[in-house]
């Protein structure tokens, strides 16, 4: 009682809490999965990008695409690294994954049908996940804090780089706008789902607002991404899907229609267009390389005794 | 009617740095298709690394076989508007991924041709090649670390993954003899101090070569007959597949900027 | 700057035609697929024979949404110059073959229903699309014979096949709900009688598939969710690959007769 | 030997061996091998078509490439049933040929790079086929004398198909009539080569020829190939890539410069360009099929077995 005290004091003062110091059993639990959630994320998120590499339209595209798709890898390699030092191991955290008992972001249970998508993926998600993130760099664990930074600053060069796609599209053929106004009405609102549940029912808030793990409500932060994107589509001459949609003029803030939560609640059950084929993707990479992992293994164990036999000649 | 192709006036100088330009890109687009489903996180890394390498090599040497041909061709024309019968990589690289394996055979054979070739090639008399050159070199060279010290944990692996390796080294030897190939188009280039005698390079290829299958416990095949065509535009079926996938938007929107 | 993609005028009718000619000509191409690979030579003329019969449906049905549409447009243009977007086959019929398994229990899936909604279909006020009932009804009938053998040996066979026929069963459930589904212009049309509710169709269709189903000692999923998207353009990430082979030569050399 | 001599009166006299008739051991022996060989062609055969059927240019063209390949697979069948006549099972046969060693046709280690190349293997390939199989039809072995004369009928029709194809891009855009010159530049020396060698080292001849197997040499076969093709080039306006290409005025025979036999050696030997691929492929296929044909096999007796016990019942 006395620790958990103490814990809350260096929380309450926006200390950083390190690996070696003492955490309620809570905190470590709740950071463990929203970490290794947020890893699975970043390497689940690499197929409906990576899903365009091999047909980009142009080579300086595909280069910025693939290296793009290899930054998020890293950044699920620094948040593995980040819930192991919470004492959880990747490969456990990995398997939880791939047997479906792990959560991923819902938002890649959705296809990218066309090159546009790959525009609004870097424009609208990677900016969602920003908007996200952003509060997390701040985040009492100081671990995940760190990883937080290097990933908001990559992901912001991403998202530039996908407005650019967008802007390319805009000013571009014909079919081209048309190709960008409907990669945007089929990801308007699944990225606004992104945020998670309307305050009213979302779960975990209270304690991690408490943790300073949350510091801004799901709500809040969905309001601030409508505000900071529709001036952005505006700029491109693209439509938001959403005919409600109006500004406050008393608050300046857009106003967005009811969100269907239905479609939220199918996805998170697995029942999205996606769920199937992302988890069927990482089970064959995973169950493919398992005899390159050996084999690795084995390699390594063999030489440790080939040196232990040197030395001891 | 719309025009399908472009067409390249392949002098002598054009066509050689389009074949490089081809086996870079080629092996890139390759290694790029791994993207997400290598058997680890850090070989997702490191293949993406590796394409990407190769993609902006591809890239300088595209703009500069087009800045020398001087028709107002650029380098995503050369890379999407050329069909089978004109791309001019070696067979080797078309060859698909397969297993893990395979793909670390195939990046073992070119790399260790690739980096004693670019380094020669910093000295070639084109200040723009021997500049690519030196970037490569450095390139290759972790290339052929990366896809070395895979083949030794594969050879000396595990049974499964030692009869997978030399699978894999029987299966892509037979391409290995069209590095070392010219054509008279080239010998000139040799004489001029543009480009070097890959010839001259065969003999310390396969001391590496053998070095690192030697310590990877395989064997090098004794089949002596190589195959050849790719220099030439004769390919695998492979390459059409892939071709018709890589091209894919720039044939559906032509004329169009990305 | 070239045409990309034509236009269709999407008339209910043109649609309603244009839906059924794309899932033939999808499940077609996929069967295809098979042609040289499959597991014994007797699937391979199978697979062929229905692949035939498919691609046969479809040539109808283009041609006849493209009479009715009348605008210029013709089979091959409304195959090969209509993008992912415009595409209107269900979700099923685009599913990537997978193993022999998967590939008979979407035939099994597609042709119980297939069988039934041709047969009706014999009915239709449109005489056209009455000619190809008939001729459509006997194929189905035979692909709904032949998959269902498939499946009762697959499932009652060995512990191996019965779990992967188990899996396909699985896996794919959740795309037989769209063949059901309508909109508001079908809607129409059948009110004029010239094509039928599917949703009359079901509680038979699911008589069919569950007696094959129950027979080969297999089960079906107790999930009811339904995966919807198809018929207006909203595919999974497979299609895209699969036209990008599908168009490649209409889309490299635009315009030309073969 | 009093055998014998009734068989080889039979055999002069145009009669059909039938399968219970009484034949020497390497006369079973020598159709065994050639009738196979002809099988694993057929099969194989299908490969490097195939390899266009999900790119064909047109639905026509699609569903006529898809028909041919298929017509490939049913001589393949009526070639194995002739052989099993002879006491092979079909099994054995293709584990030889998948083990490497049996052979099929080189022709089919070459590569199909473009559309033209559909149409040169149904105007040549198949054009050389008949002229080899046309005398088989009336070959001694009764069984195999019908599958030819079958398999000759559709072949007729492959190789009008494929002319067909080559006249469509003959007359068509400068790339098309490029890509029919390109293609047949390729197939032509290998397809000479598919005659065999030169009569004078040609082996198996002597006792084929006695047996009624053969009826023509190789040269003679190759000759009558080149002179009804070099018109059928030149209505086309395609040039066969032999400079020394002229029409014997003497004779009126067309005759060609040198062919390259060492090449031919190579494929045999296994060193074409596609030997590798062509096997892998079948392996492929046999293996990943395996599980299917055991499950078919073991439904099979689950059957009987019930049939077996309803009948006890």
């Amino acid at each position: 009682a006395a620790h958990a005290a103490a814990f809350q004091a260096r929380i309450d003062a926006e200390e950083r809490i390190e690996p070696n110091d003492w955490m309620p059993a809570a905190y470590r639990k709740t950071l463990t999965r929203q970490i290794s959630q947020h890893a699975h994320s970043e390497i689940v998120g690499m197929l409906p990008e990576g899903n365009w590499i091999t047909r980009a339209p142009s080579l300086r595209r595909k280069a910025a695409l693939l290296a793009k798709v290899q930054d998020e890898c890293g950044h699920g390699l620094y948040l593995y690294a980040a819930a192991e030092t919470l004492g959880a191991s990747r490969e456990e955290l990995v398997d939880q994954m791939l047997a479906g008992k792990a959560k991923y972001s819902s938002i890649f249970n959705y296809p990218t049908l066309t090159w546009a998508d790959i525009g609004v993926i870097g424009w609208l998600v990677d900016g969602a996940a920003i908007m996200n993130q952003i509060p997390l760099c701040r985040c009492s664990y100081g671990p995940y804090a760190r990883a937080m930074i290097r990933v908001c600053k990559e992901e912001s060069f991403h998202q530039r780089q996908g407005y650019e796609i967008m802007l390319t599209l805009a000013r571009g053929s014909d079919e081209q706008k048309a190709m960008a106004q409907d990669a945007l009405n089929r990801w308007w609102w699944p990225v606004l789902m992104m945020f998670g549940p309307p305050d009213q029912v979302s779960q975990h808030s209270d304690t991690s607002t408490k943790w300073k793990i949350k510091r801004f409500s799901n709500d809040e932060l969905r309001q601030k991404f409508v505000d900071a994107t529709v001036p952005q589509a505006q700029y491109l001459g693209l439509t938001i899907p959403d005919p409600g949609l109006k500004q406050n003029p008393a608050t300046g803030h857009w106003e967005y229609s009811a969100i269907d939560w239905e479609e939220f609640k199918q996805v998170l059950a697995g029942n999205g267009p996606c769920n199937r084929d992302r988890m069927a993707a990482r089970r064959k990479a995973h169950d493919d390389g398992a005899w390159v992992r050996e084999a690795a293994q084995a390699y390594a164990e063999k030489r440790k005794r080939r040196q232990v036999a040197q030395a001891a000649e | 009617m719309a025009v399908a192709s472009i067409t390249v006036s392949e002098t002598p100088l054009v066509l050689y740095t389009l074949r490089r330009a081809d086996d870079a890109l080629i092996l890139g687009h390759r290694l790029s298709e791994w993207c997400g489903h290598a058997p680890i996180l850090e070989e997702d890394m490191a293949l993406a690394n590796m394409a990407l390498d190769l993609l902006g090599q591809a890239r300088e040497l595209y703009s500069y076989a087009a800045e020398v041909e001087g028709k107002g061709n650029d380098e995503d024309k050369l890379a999407y508007l050329r069909d089978v019968r004109q791309y001019r990589n070696l067979l080797l690289l078309e060859q698909p991924n397969g297993d893990f394996a395979r793909t670390m055979v195939r990046q073992l054979f070119y790399s260790a041709f690739a980096d004693l070739y670019w380094r020669a090639m910093m000295k070639s008399s084109d200040a723009t090649l021997a500049a690519i050159a030196a970037k490569s070199e450095k390139e290759s060279d972790y290339h052929l670390r990366h896809s070395s010290e895979w083949i030794v944990r594969l050879g000396d692996g595990t049974e499964e993954s030692h009869a997978r390796a030399q699978t894999a080294v029987d299966d892509l030897w037979a391409f290995t003899g069209e590095m070392f190939e010219v054509d008279a188009g080239e010998r000139a280039l040799f004489n001029a101090g543009i480009a070097v005698d890959p010839a001259g390079l065969r003999s310390q290829w396969l001391d590496t070569v053998s070095g690192v299958v030697g310590e990877a416990t395989l064997v090098l095949p004794s089949n002596d007959w190589m195959q050849q065509g790719g220099r030439d535009g004769r390919h695998s079926e492979h390459l059409g597949h892939l071709l018709s996938e890589l091209q894919s938007m720039q044939r559906t929107f032509p004329g169009v900027a990305w």
